[in-house]
């Protein structure tokens, strides 16, 4: 008893982990969604890109400039926070501005274009190999009870809670989370009010990017990383229509409740039952689709007003 | 004030305005009239920006607008209330006044005109929570308006304000522009109410396919059979084919 | 044909009541006025019969059939059609196609494959609409897709639509709305054509005073969800709580 | 007054459908590796089969389906199976397989009935990922991932051996369903998809019972697909798991855009865009590129994809039917471009 | 009569066709594959060639997608006209192309998979160089059992072919051994395995193999370090790879895994061959030495040899015939012969174990 309690509370611990990854991507999503209703397909590659440029810098600092240790990571960080900023408004550039007047797919259909090219781009640039990112908290483990977890896991949590909540009370909050709000129901009567719908959009695409950087540098010490770790951005997207796609509490209860499932059957449910196997990867999916038909818009989604 | 000259704004390839000239003094309260189609609502999107003119100039105050953004034009002090209301369907009415004030740095500033506006209009302040989408028409109209108001603009566009009012309704909106009016707010009208509109406007132009084709003032506008006869329902019959040949 | 008979409908949202125990008869082959300040319930009611929404209590019977009963898209099969005061239509679209949406329950499953293979059954069923849109003087507007048109052609599709299907009852949610005096001399004279010629009743909603004075021959004033009155549309006017709440005083209309 | 058939043109329709069946013999005249253009071509006119009918479901009807792959291959595998496995005969299989698959829409489309816009993509996306998992599981005829070989297609005694004569028998397919489809949008089933899109309020009140139509849609869409998969299962004789991932459901779509969305003849043109693009261009593009700059990745292909892909959506948003449209009729405003269509 | 000319020979040319995945998931093979085997065709070119003709190879991509193998091996065979295809990654991919192969009567030697599907049943056009995931899991159990006759063992595997292939393996030695295997699977691109290691911990395995490929051992071994499980790790030959020495850090000291090739670093003939050429002609920036070159080295041999065999009058006959009754000695593989009935490899595998960080093969070739 005490086994299988130990057994699914570290899976639970590993679980919200590894949902708070998938958080971070469905906050970016979340947050583009909120402001234009389009869906960015390419998150995943942001966050690839992120981490690719916080690869380079790490390494660059340390060959370079022959600083190591805790100051290598944080100028690396910034650094990379710096680049997703740049990075944010460029992609403003290209994919929103063009295509202002476009119908939403069109610009959904231009994230996937943008995806492709990113990656193509980031593995021409950077070659084909894969990488060994270290963690700045090395192999650092906490553990309490005999359940384990890696400071990198700790410090991911620690950082997912940080961000929902800073953009929970922006869109609560200021005059600018309402105003995205107002952009994504109508961009001409928002223009009328005077918001000015083009900053929204590159703010918007900068809040992104940056969110996408935070977990691509979160995300490759986890894993290796390569030009393909962009593909959790489809893992991600079940945590992101579960909570309510465009709700920022949704985006970090989806990412959290799919890590916990995603752990606890590969764990626990499939030692007794074995053809949970056979499932395992599609329980997500299976979850999403069951909640959603109860909760046609997620479970903290908001459904659309319409007047006849 | 405001000076428009040879405008000419198209939609893609359809050319919607044919060079309409047409000038608003301060503090004038000025009438635009026409059939449907004939251009009203694009002759208000193109001083407000959200259509630019391929041809001809419009100016405000003695600045040329005709190539700002939208945004930039309501920082003038040009506000607009869209045909069809436009409001904000999902964010409540009190967030849609709060949009409204959005160029509103002070929060002091901000709480005073939010509660002028409840004063104005009591019934919004009853339904400061509801989500705007579920209003119904009338009291879409009141936001649509006060939204507009929460600027305190120089010049205020409006786009048949009345449209889809009870007639207790229309002859308050109608007070209201009378007051704004009043209070030295310069507007420029788009209304099918001809009637009415013309009783309060110092001067209406009358717009068919795209061009100015009458102007003057009430008086003037009163005596043309042209305007009796299409837009006052008193002239000879005319086929509903040619009536609605857009 | 039979009457609409509405019985004591009751029906809120979140706190908000929209219709409070309305009860009222539209007479078969009347033009049947509902009126009232903005947000009374005019639509809700609308939309009550069409099915769109569902009341508390109450009940609404149409030739013995209680309306309540049925889903909204067995509605028009009852011979009710409906307009929008928000338009509703398709806008990329053709207007004959919008005018041919309206059709639907009158195209048999069996038409549906001749018309596949005959190219003579599909001129027939777009001669009906085109007889229609004539009618409404919108016939010239045929193979123009409705993206674009001004608003009172959209309105008129709109009323093309709900005719094409030949109902017996036509509800018109604010047909006047956004037009100018002729235009609105047009409509009154349509509505009347409507159930002259083709013998339609018509619920009429509209804020137009002297559309609904002319053309109407009872009238029903609602205030925030009660029937303050009904009748003649002389009576109606002089009805001091109309006045007070609808009309204001020294009425031009 | 003057319907809209009466002056409507129909000569060039024997015309072009006879440039079809004639274009291999020209093909077989001009090079020697023709039977390679025809491989691509038969692929081209596969998807074509299946973007016909998305269109129909996402273009027309609104509603978004992020895992058509999974139709693809259940009419792929359904039919494998039937025939090599069932023996049952292939000209039977042809319309048994795409029924079932139709199904299996219906299955799919029922969440549909409460989801919109992107919420459905994502349930459709899941569908497709369930399905995939599903043909692993059921191993004992599938043969889980490790793929099937698949027999020929085989009628009436007669069996389509290469790329030649399976040319004749997909593009017999594409006339079919592009015919059959043209019809469907122009009666009443098509005003019906339509008004559910764009206003679900005026289709309801006009009689059209949503959940009907919207099965219908999936159904139809299924059936296409399921015929799409048959074909392509027989002709290229092996079928694999891998082949029917998110990421060819994605390329539907992009197919269906890239041609323009809600247009018959767009999502044929888009199919044939794409795949063309993706076979014969881009290779030619990579080669002229490289004599310029040394990269060794092949990601400049799919670089030169992506950039293709936006460079498209930017400048022609209304896609290649709208293009064309623009030639034909160039100063009249054509509505192919729907604002907002699956917000 | 004149001769018929045999598609992609001329006097001076052999034209090969190499089907890779060059932007997919496994694009860096695609890169290190031909890199590696064009080391050995340009030894074997500046020697002036086979009979005179030069190798020339063209990669075509497959992004890991079977139809677009499919696509690929038409264009290579219609409009390159190539002699032979040559080392097509992936088996689903691979196994797409057999009605091709079968149409056009043209080889495949070694395919760059090492699914023992492949060659047993016998493909009639297909060349398998490597030894079986399935013959791998023998020995690697047979080896465990040696070691420790009461050890439980574990398995984590992929769930997809590669790992169906691993647990056929498995189901043999079970049957042999009558043993159970405790058996988890992951999915492709899992980045989280406490559920999986948490089980073995708990089944009490320990002997754990990992039929994964780079990142998986690294994580696995990690996760269950942190959780203070240490079972002796092993895996399969796609684990071999040197990164997951330097990742995983002192939680993969002692890793064993398969290989079915000499080790690139060792001084077997081939290994020493490699290096040299590698040192001639390769910038160690842009193509570092490792087992995936080597392994693209090692096939291109094979190729060559079988190439030689078929003598000056190169046609798709004769190489079909040479390769029939190819008796491999070069030493870049361990020994092995193809006949008409057996197209398979030696079915020899080595271990290789990390020792202070570095690999060593610590077996002779096992079977
Ligand atoms: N978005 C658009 N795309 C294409 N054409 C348009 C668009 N908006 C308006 N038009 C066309 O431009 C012309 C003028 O339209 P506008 O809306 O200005 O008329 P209006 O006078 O305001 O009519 P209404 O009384 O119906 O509001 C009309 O013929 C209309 O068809
Ligand atoms: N779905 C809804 N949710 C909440 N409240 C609603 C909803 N629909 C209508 N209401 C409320 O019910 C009341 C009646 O609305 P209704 O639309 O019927 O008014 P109306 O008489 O048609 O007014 P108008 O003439 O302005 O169109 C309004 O106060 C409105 O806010
Ligand atoms: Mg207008
Ligand atoms: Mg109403």
């Amino acid at each position: 008893m005490t086994e299988l309690l130990t057994g699914l509370s570290q899976e639970v611990v590993s679980g919200i982990a590894l949902g708070c990854i998938y958080a971070l991507v469905a906050l970016g999503f979340t947050l583009i969604y909120r402001a234009t209703e389009v869906v960015n397909f390419a998150q995943g590659e942001l966050m690839m890109v992120g981490a690719y440029v916080n690869f380079f810098l790490v390494s660059r600092i340390s060959a370079n400039l022959g600083i190591t240790g805790a100051w290598m990571y944080f100028i690396a960080f910034m650094g990379a926070l710096l680049f997703a900023i740049i990075f944010g408004i460029i992609l403003d550039l290209v994919i929103n501005r063009p295509l202002r007047d476009q119908p939403v797919f069109s610009v959904i259909m231009a994230t996937i274009s943008i995806s492709i090219i990113l990656r193509a781009l980031v593995a021409m640039i950077a070659g084909p190999f894969t990488h060994i990112q270290s963690s700045p908290f090395g192999d650092g483990v906490v553990s309490f009870n005999k359940i384990a977890i890696s400071v990198q896991d700790v410090f991911i949590i620690f950082c997912a809670i940080v961000l929902v909540i800073l953009f929970y009370i922006f869109f609560r909050k200021s005059r600018w989370g309402v105003a995205m709000q107002a952009t994504s129901a109508d961009p001409t009567a928002a223009q009328l009010m005077g918001i000015p719908v083009k900053k929204v959009y590159r703010l918007v695409w900068i809040f992104a990017t940056l969110v996408a950087t935070v977990g691509g540098i979160l995300l490759a010490p986890k894993t290796l990383l390569d030009t393909n770790i962009g593909f959790i951005g489809l893992k991600a997207f079940p945590a992101a229509v579960l909570g309510g796609f465009g709700s920022v509490p949704g985006a970090i209860f989806g990412g959290v409740i799919l890590g916990i499932i995603e752990t606890i059957s590969a764990g626990t449910l499939s030692y007794h039952f074995a053809w949970i196997k056979e499932i395992n990867d599609v329980i997500p999916w299976l979850v999403l689709i069951a909640v959603l038909m109860v909760k046609p818009d997620g479970i903290f989604g908001i459904a659309k007003v319409k007047k006849v | 004030m405001l000076k428009l000259v040879g405008v000419e704004t198209f939609y893609g390839k359809v050319k919607a305005l044919h060079g309409v000239s047409l000038e608003v003094q301060k503090g004038q309260l000025v009438c635009i009239l026409g059939a449907n189609g004939a251009g009203k609502t694009t002759i208000l999107k193109t001083i407000s920006g959200l259509v630019s003119p391929e041809m001809g100039t419009v100016r405000f105050e003695g600045r040329r607008i005709d190539q700002m953004d939208p945004e930039e034009i309501v920082a003038l002090g040009i506000s607009h209330v869209p045909e069809g209301r436009r409001i904000f369907p999902e964010l409540t009415v009190y967030e849609n006044l709060l949009m409204g004030g959005f160029l509103i740095e002070s929060g002091d500033l901000l709480r005073e005109r939010l509660e002028a506006t409840y004063d104005h209009f009591p019934l919004l302040k009853k339904r400061r929570h509801q989500l705007a989408g579920t209003l119904s028409g009338g009291e879409q109209q009141m936001l649509a308006i006060s939204r507009a108001l929460m600027l305190k603009p120089k010049l205020l566009l409006m786009d048949e304000p009345s449209l889809g009012l009870s007639p207790l309704l229309v002859r308050n909106i109608f007070r209201t522009i009378r007051r704004l009016h009043e209070s030295g707010v310069t507007i420029l009208l788009v209304e099918q109410n001809v009637n009415l509109a013309l009783q309060i406007a110092d001067y209406g132009y009358v717009l068919s396919n795209g061009k100015i084709f009458i102007s003057g003032t009430y008086e003037e506008l009163i005596e043309e059979e042209k305007v009796r006869e299409y837009y006052l329902g008193e002239g000879k019959y005319i086929r509903r084919s040619r009536l609605w040949s857009g | 044909m039979p009457d609409l008979l509405i019985d004591n409908l009751h029906i809120h949202f979140d706190g908000v009541i929209a219709l409070d125990d309305v009860s009222l008869t539209v007479k078969s082959g009347e033009i049947f006025s509902l009126i009232g300040p903005n947000g009374s319930g005019k639509s809700t009611l609308f939309n009550c019969i069409n099915g769109f929404n569902r009341p508390r209590k109450g009940a609404i019977r149409f030739g013995g059939i209680n309306l309540l009963r049925k889903k909204t898209h067995e509605i028009p099969l009852l011979g009710i059609a409906r307009t929008f005061q928000n338009l509703q239509n398709v806008p990329y679209m053709t207007v004959l196609d919008n005018v041919l949406l309206g059709a639907h329950l009158r195209i048999s499953k069996r038409d549906t494959v001749k018309r596949w293979l005959s190219r003579k059954q599909r001129v027939a069923e777009e001669a009906l609409a085109l007889e229609i849109m004539d009618l409404l003087g919108i016939a010239n507007f045929e193979r123009k897709y409705l993206l674009g048109q001004p608003f009172g052609i959209r309105k008129l599709v709109e009323i093309a639509r709900a005719l094409v299907s030949r109902p017996k009852l036509i509800l018109l949610d604010e047909p006047a709305a956004g037009m100018n005096d002729q235009e609105t001399i047009e409509i009154a004279k349509i509505i009347t054509e409507i159930r002259n010629e083709l013998g339609i009743t018509v619920l009429v909603v509209e804020h137009d005073m002297r559309l609904v004075m002319r053309i109407s021959d009872r009238i029903c004033v609602l205030d925030s969800g009660k029937v303050i009155t009904i009748g003649k549309p002389d009576e109606v006017k002089q009805h001091p709580e109309v006045v007070k709440v609808f009309l204001g005083e020294g009425t031009d209309a | 007054m003057k319907g809209r058939y009466e002056d409507e043109k129909l000569f060039w329709i024997p015309v072009l459908i006879a440039a079809v069946f004639l274009l291999p013999f020209l093909l077989k005249g001009m090079t020697n590796s023709y039977r390679y253009y025809l491989y691509v071509l038969n692929i081209a006119g596969i998807y074509m089969i299946l973007t016909v009918g998305l269109d129909l479901l996402s273009g027309y009807t609104g509603l978004i389906s992020l895992g058509h792959a999974a139709f693809f291959a259940i009419g792929a595998y359904l039919s494998a199976i039937l025939v090599d496995q069932g023996g049952l005969p292939f000209e039977l299989s042809l319309i048994i397989a795409p029924l079932l698959t139709g199904l299996f829409g219906l299955v799919i489309g029922f969440p549909a009935l409460r989801l919109e816009g992107m919420y459905l993509g994502l349930a459709t996306m899941g569908f497709g990922f369930i399905v995939k998992r599903m043909i692993i599981a059921l191993r004992q005829w599938t043969q889980g991932s490790n793929g099937l070989q698949v027999s020929s297609p085989h009628i009436f005694g007669f069996t389509f051996r290469n790329d030649w004569d399976n040319y004749f028998l997909i593009y017999t397919g594409v006339v079919l369903t592009v015919v059959i489809a043209r019809r469907m949008v122009r009666s009443k089933l098509g005003r019906a998809f339509m008004a559910i899109r764009d206003s679900e309020r005026a289709a309801e009140a006009v009689g059209i019972r949503l959940a009907k139509y919207k099965m219908i849609s999936f159904f139809i869409s299924g059936v296409f697909a399921g015929f799409a998969g048959v074909l392509f299962a027989h002709t290229s004789h092996f079928i694999s798991t891998d082949h029917f991932d998110i990421l060819l459901s994605v390329y539907f779509i992009i197919m269906i855009l890239v041609g323009g969305v809600g247009s018959i003849y767009g999502a044929v043109l888009g199919a044939l865009f794409i795949v063309l693009l993706d076979n014969l261009a881009i290779p030619l593009f990579k080669d002229w590129l490289q004599t310029f700059i040394t990269v060794e990745a092949g990601d400049i292909q799919s670089l030169i994809f992506g950039l293709i892909m936006f460079l498209f959506i930017i400048f022609q948003p209304t896609g290649l039917y709208g293009l064309w449209l623009k030639v034909r009729i160039y100063w009249k405003l054509f509505p192919f471009n729907p604002r907002k269509r699956f917000s | 009569a004149k001769k018929e000319l045999t598609p992609g020979v001329t006097d001076t040319e052999i034209l090969i066709g190499n089907i890779q995945d060059l932007s997919g998931p496994m694009k860096e093979l695609g890169y290190l594959l031909p890199a590696g085997a064009n080391l050995y065709f340009q030894y074997i070119n500046d020697q002036g060639g086979i009979y005179g003709r030069k190798i020339r190879m063209l990669v075509e991509d497959h992004q890991y997608n079977p139809q677009k193998a499919v696509a690929a091996a038409k264009k290579l065979i219609e409009k390159d006209q190539v002699f032979c295809l040559y080392q097509v990654i992936g088996t689903s991919t691979s196994e797409a192309i057999i009605p091709i192969l079968e149409e056009y009567k043209i080889p495949l030697v070694a395919p760059a998979t090492q699914s023992g599907t492949m060659s047993r049943p016998l493909r009639r056009y297909i060349f398998q160089t490597d030894t079986g995931y399935d013959k791998q899991m023998n020995v690697l159990i047979d080896y465990i059992l040696r070691q420790d006759k009461n050890a439980r063992i574990g398995l984590i595997y992929q769930d997809d072919n590669y790992g169906a292939n691993a647990l056929k393996g498995a189901a043999e030695a079970e049957a042999r051994h009558k043993i159970t295997l405790q058996k988890e699977s992951y999915q492709r691109g899992a980045s989280d395995f406490s559920g999986q290691v948490g089980n073995l911990m708990k089944g009490g395995a320990t002997h754990v193999i990992i039929a994964g490929i780079v990142r998986e051992p690294i994580i696995i071994m990690k996760t269950a370090a942190a959780m203070g499980y240490r079972p002796q790790f092993l895996g399969l030959s796609p684990t071999m790879d040197h990164r997951v020495a330097i990742a995983a850090g002192p939680a993969g000291e002692g890793y064993i895994a398969a290989n079915f090739a000499p080790l690139w670093n060792s001084d077997a003939p081939g290994p020493v061959l490699y290096r040299k050429l590698h040192d001639k002609y390769a910038d160690p920036k842009t193509l570092p030495l490792g087992m995936y070159s080597y392994y693209g080295f090692a096939t291109a041999t094979v190729l060559v040899e079988a190439l030689k065999n078929a003598g000056k009058d190169l046609t798709r006959a004769s190489f079909l015939q040479a390769l029939n009754s190819l008796d491999y000695k070069g030493g870049s593989f361990p020994d092995f012969k193809w006949t008409r009935t057996n197209h398979g490899s030696s079915g020899k595998v080595v271990l290789v174990q990390v020792k202070n960080g570095k690999q060593v093969e610590i077996s002779d070739w096992l079977d």
